[in-house]
């Protein structure tokens, strides 16, 4: 039996919290692993032997399902991330440009590893594309410009720090 | 007593059990299909596809592995199309992986090489993918070479539905899936694993195979399998 | 009186196995200039390669400028080209540096060879390609004869196929790679 | 909860709206809150506090009202006057001049004569933008749960089954399927334990119909869900939404909790023997998902990869049961048709092709958004009239449907009707409803490549075409793309489009070349000019660059550097 990977952490709390929800149920795993990614911001490796335990599923098994999905991270998240949205009506939008002005832009940034550049494949806003979400907060009608004003805003936020 | 259907394979009208796979109908009536990710005694996942077969009536290409036969089906294993098809399919293979036959412990014992020959694919179309792959060899006993892993499976189901140690698993996906064993451990450091060697006397090319060895068993997948699974049935 | 057909042999980037084991064809080989001119090969003294020949087996993968700069030159100059063995047919081992850096190769090369580590000459050898290729990823070839090397058996065969004229069919043991 | 009990919860509400002096709608779809709905729902509130009528003034935030592109949007009723572009600023003014003065404010209005909203036919849309998504009452106090109240109180599941039949409601997901055989086959399987899923995994590239009605009005999806459980005997319900939309995630946890406190999930619904709940399962981002066998996998707790079918999902399905799977918008569909009947619904669309199809039209076209329109209707008229034509001054150049399994459609097939048949016989499928216009400053090879990219990143890797064959197509596109491909590769593509087709195991695979095939049929001369004279009309592709398309080695997962 895999050992709880820390104690009298909080966000072990909320895991145990779905795992006893679904009462164990091996086919509740998507839905653990969910909880997992929200609550770390990734699946850490004890986590993922943690819910393998506790679900009685075998490791390879967890670990192959927790890898076949986008959504779920393996490895900690960077400070902020700046997704693009490649969806089709963004791309016919020019969202190819912004992906290129995103990844020069934080770039420059490299040295601090504080920003991750992404390409989403749709993030369902057509109507408004090209669409830039940073971190959590989407910004629609996104351009060149829009790219280079979020990335400074990151960089002065970690001089801040 | 068992139900039985009448068919046509191959213009041959042969009857098979109704619960029978195309497959299973043909190779006892010596017709043969090529197949990679079958394996008898295992489940069947209709992956590789070079099994497809034409069914009269239908459009689509059907897999003989897991198509139940029915009366009246009349069925074709060869065709220039299935034929190209298969060749396709091969050398999408070799171009995905490393296959060096030249130097690989299954050279002249390997299926893909065999069906390679068979579908008489002298050379690869398509672009050599050259994937930067390693090689697990922390077991005692046993290697893993993802170079030449096909991503058949027949490893990862022995594993689960023969030694029931669920060691091996399909990670990732797409053109990035591998084969992982617990949570991407080395293999020597996987607890689970029960070193039974299964897992080598099924894979099809030269991934898996034992140290100290320079040539796989000619016999590897040939009889143990449905040794096991009679065994398990005769207690069953 | 020219009936003999014209044969070269062209060795790029391969270990020459697949020209040992046509020097392997034994007591067959005599019998060769009978039929053939042997234009061009590593084996004889030609610097250049000719025009107008009608067989030439191309040993090796395409692994450097000049490797591609005399591959050219045969395509140009060749009725029937053969792809000779593995590495012409698909890189083989010589593309298993493909995925390395050239920079990681040349100096495990030379360091190797007990010359001062990382010391990689820099005039007067060929420049290596970033990838290696097979012989059909430059040029269109008419015969592929794959195996490593291919038998003595099957080169003869194919030999007398082509100069009789006729496009060799390779059976299913001669069309197995390695 | 029985009918009455229903009828009274309706009528309570409607007193309790009548009430109102007026409503001010925002629109609350994710689109317009990103564009500040939320920030302009406070500025309304606090225009009408201002102004004294706080108490008479509903400010409500619906679901999406469908012009996206013009967001944020708000409408006043009674009225029905719509603004577009509203900031905050407008806010105390359209509360003083509009609400309160009853002189409607020009600027940011929205004509009455405008042909987005004229030439639609809502049925599944009907209240969306117009109601509560938050309020289970809401959703009643417009009709809602009545059908089903109907369905299991003085319906058979067979009569059911003929009333969707007599309907001719086809799956909305792009299949095509009839939906009553469907659910007679999964109705006549023996087995005890049955299943519907509702498929809300939506994943094409610039389609966002599912969201908006998961956002905009989940009670009608749970509704459909519902009728369709009592139709099969199914008493387990699981909605699949996409994990990428915690807004409608979030929307559809809150109307199943409240559809149960209500007990119109439950046990004994409407004091009938039918008892039906429903799980929320979310997507983690493998577009896969959609397909329906991936779905089911995923469902179960596992890697989302198809199987070969047969057995089809209503035969064996989720853990081997019969089970119904059905998009979104099809469920949305059933209500509708059990409340006003199958030959309203039929009289709607083509002989072959009934109803309404919702899309989500964007790209290159002045009004973007989310339209309903009778199947039938033409792709210029959706367009043209409905879209307004080409924004900015390109000139129209092509218009993909189906997403990654579809294709792209010319000018001169901008005449056929929208329906399942007719879109296939121009090459392209229906799909699930995404309409992207594009105009000259779009490449087809770039766009070709592009489709065959997604379906490369989105192959599950089970099977070997698909799994490989993906890869060399898009790695001989992107050669096209910067002029260092030959005839030869020309050649093999084509090839590799027809075995990829041919072998594929599932729908992924097997219309992962449809991009590339239409794009080829239609565009044939454009992927000429780039391999053999380099030039690219709209200037998309990179000639010149001599890294550009000189591929590093292929790497590999995990695998490959543990």
């Amino acid at each position: 039996m895999e050992k709880k990977p820390t104690n009298g952490d909080s966000r072990h709390k909320l895991l145990d919290r779905a795992l006893s929800r679904h009462q164990g149920r091996p086919e509740a795993l998507i839905e653990v692993l969910h909880t997992a990614q929200d609550v770390f911001g990734y699946i850490p490796r004890d986590v993922l032997a943690y819910i393998a335990a506790a679900l009685d599923i075998p490791k390879s098994r967890v670990f192959g399902v927790a890898s076949y999905y986008p959504l779920f991270s393996l490895t900690p998240p960077a400070s902020h991330t700046l997704t693009v949205c490649m969806g089709t009506a963004c791309y016919v939008n020019g969202a190819a440009a912004l992906l290129e002005e995103a990844k020069r832009a934080c770039g420059c940034a490299d040295g601090d590893e504080i920003t991750e550049v992404r390409a989403a494949h749709c993030l369902g806003s057509c109507g408004r594309g090209p669409l830039l979400k940073v971190d959590q907060r989407t910004v629609v009608d996104a351009d060149r410009d829009a790219v280079r004003r979020e990335v400074a805003a990151f960089e002065e936020h970690s001089h801040d720090d | 007593m068992h139900e039985i259907r009448t068919l046509s394979i191959d213009g041959q009208m042969i009857s098979a059990s109704a619960d029978a796979t195309i497959l299973e109908a043909a190779r006892e009536h010596g017709i043969s299909i090529p197949t990679l990710c079958h394996l008898d005694g295992l489940s069947d996942v209709g992956a590789c596809r070079l099994c497809l077969v034409e069914i009269e009536g239908q459009n689509r290409l059907q897999p003989a592995c897991v198509t139940r036969v029915e009366e009246h089906m009349v069925v074709r294993t060869t065709s220039a199309r299935l034929k190209k098809y298969r060749r396709m399919l091969l050398e999408l293979l070799f171009s995905e992986g490393n296959h060096v036959c030249a130097v690989c412990v299954a050279n002249r014992n390997c299926e893909l090489q065999n069906l390679a020959a068979d579908a008489g694919m002298d050379h690869v179309r398509f672009d050599y993918l050259h994937p930067a792959c390693t090689t697990d060899a922390t077991h005692d006993r046993f290697v893993l070479d993802h170079n030449r892993c096909i991503l058949c499976a027949r490893c990862v189901r022995v594993c689960d539905e023969i030694e029931a140690a669920s060691t091996l698993a399909v990670a990732g996906r797409g053109s990035q899936s591998w084969i992982v064993s617990d949570l991407q451990d080395s293999w020597g450091d996987a607890r689970s694993c029960t070193s039974c060697g299964k897992c080598l006397l099924v894979c099809p090319t030269g991934s898996l195979f034992e140290k100290g060895h320079t040539s796989t068993d000619p016999e590897r997948k040939e009889d143990f399998l449905r040794y096991i699974v009679n065994a398990n049935r005769r207690k069953g | 009186m020219s009936v003999l057909k014209s044969l070269a042999t062209v060795w790029l980037s391969g270990c020459t196995g697949c020209h040992m084991s046509l020097l392997d064809c034994d007591e067959t080989l005599l019998a060769l200039p009978g039929k053939a001119r042997i234009v061009y090969s590593p084996l004889a003294d030609i610097k250049v390669f000719p025009e107008n020949v009608d067989i030439t087996l191309v040993e090796g993968a395409v692994a450097t400028d000049a490797d591609a700069a005399l591959l050219h030159r045969v395509r140009k100059h060749t009725e029937t080209l053969v792809a000779f063995g593995d590495c012409a047919v698909s890189g083989n081992i010589t593309a298993m540096r493909n995925g390395l850096p050239n920079t990681a190769v040349l100096s495990r090369g030379y360091g190797a060879v007990g010359l001062e580590m990382g010391t990689v000459p820099e005039d007067g050898i060929p420049v290596l390609n970033e990838t290696v290729l097979p012989v059909h990823r430059l040029v269109d070839v008419d015969v592929f004869l794959p195996s490593c090397p291919p038998s003595p058996a099957m080169i003869c065969y194919v030999l007398d196929e082509l100069l009789a004229g006729r496009t060799p069919q390779l059976n299913r043991e001669q069309m197995r790679h390695g | 909860m029985t009918i009455e009990e229903l009828y009274r919860i309706g009528a309570l509400y409607r007193d309790q709206l009548a009430t109102f002096r007026a409503q001010i709608q925002l629109c609350g779809s994710g689109t317009c809150r990103s564009a500040g709905a939320e920030e302009l729902q406070r500025a309304f509130e606090t225009a009408c506090e201002e102004a004294g009528v706080r108490a008479e003034i509903r400010v409500v935030m619906t679901g999406c009202m469908g012009l996206c592109g013009s967001g944020p949007l708000v409408r006043i009723e009674p009225g029905d006057t719509m603004y577009v572009h509203v900031s905050p600023q407008d806010a105390p003014r359209i509360v003083r001049d509009h609400v309160l003065e009853n002189s409607p404010v020009t600027e940011q209005r929205l004509p009455d004569d405008n042909t987005f909203y004229g030439r639609q036919t809502p049925v599944v849309l009907e209240h969306m933008g117009r109601i509560d998504p938050e309020s289970i009452e809401d959703y009643i106090a417009h009709g809602g749960y009545e059908a089903l109240a109907k369905a299991v109180t003085y319906q058979t599941p067979e009569s059911i089954i003929l009333e969707i039949r007599h309907a001719g409601l086809r799956g909305r997901g792009g299949g095509g399927y009839a939906t009553g055989l469907k659910w007679d086959i999964v109705r006549r399987g023996s087995a005890e334990q049955k299943y519907v899923v509702c498929n809300a995994d939506e994943g094409d590239p610039g389609a966002f119909m599912d969201r908006a009605m998961l956002e905009g009005n989940p009670h009608s999806i749970l509704e459909g869900m519902a009728i369709a459980g009592y139709a099969v005997g199914a008493t387990q319900g699981f909605v699949s939404v996409r994990g990428e939309y915690p807004l409608a995630v979030q929307r559809m946890r809150r109307a199943i909790a409240e559809a149960e406190r209500k007990q119109l999930l439950g046990n004994r619904i409407f004091d009938s023997g039918f008892s039906f709940r429903v799980d929320l399962r979310m997507g983690a981002g493998a577009f896969v998902c959609g397909e329906e066998t991936a779905l089911l996998r995923s469902i179960e707790g596992k890697r989302g990869q198809p199987a070969p079918r047969p057995p089809y999902p209503s035969h064996a399905g989720l853990w081997e049961k019969p089970t119904v799977v059905n998009n979104v918008e099809t469920f949305a569909n059933v209500a509708p048709i059990i409340r006003r009947g199958a030959r309203w619904f039929g009289e709607i669309g083509t002989a072959r092709s009934k109803g309404t199809k919702v899309f989500a039209l964007a790209g290159r076209v002045r009004n973007t958004g989310l339209i309903e329109v009778p199947m039938g209707t033409t792709l210029r008229e959706v367009i043209f009239d409905i879209g307004g034509g080409i924004s900015g001054d390109g000139t129209f150049k092509a218009v993909q449907t189906g997403g990654p399994s579809g294709g792209c459609i010319p000018e001169q097939h901008l005449d056929i009707p929208v329906d399942y048949e007719s879109l296939a016989q121009a090459g392209s499928i229906m799909g699930s409803g995404g309409i992207i216009v594009m105009d000259n400053s779009s490449c087809m090879v770039d766009i070709a490549s592009y489709f065959m990219e997604f379906c490369r990143t989105e192959s599950c890797g089970k099977c070997v075409p698909c799994r490989v064959g993906t890869v060399q197509m898009s790695r001989i596109l992107e050669r096209i793309k910067c002029g260092r491909a030959t005839e030869q590769d020309m050649e093999t593509l084509e090839e590799l489009c027809v075995m990829v087709k041919d072998t594929s195991l599932c729908g992924l695979g097997q219309a992962a070349p449809n991009p590339v095939i239409s794009a080829l049929h239609f565009f044939r001369p454009e992927f000429e000019r780039h391999y053999r004279d380099h030039v690219c009309d709209a200037g998309i592709c990179r000639f010149d660059d001599p890294e550009h398309g000189v591929e590093p080695a292929h790497e590999k997962g995990e695998g490959a550097h543990a």
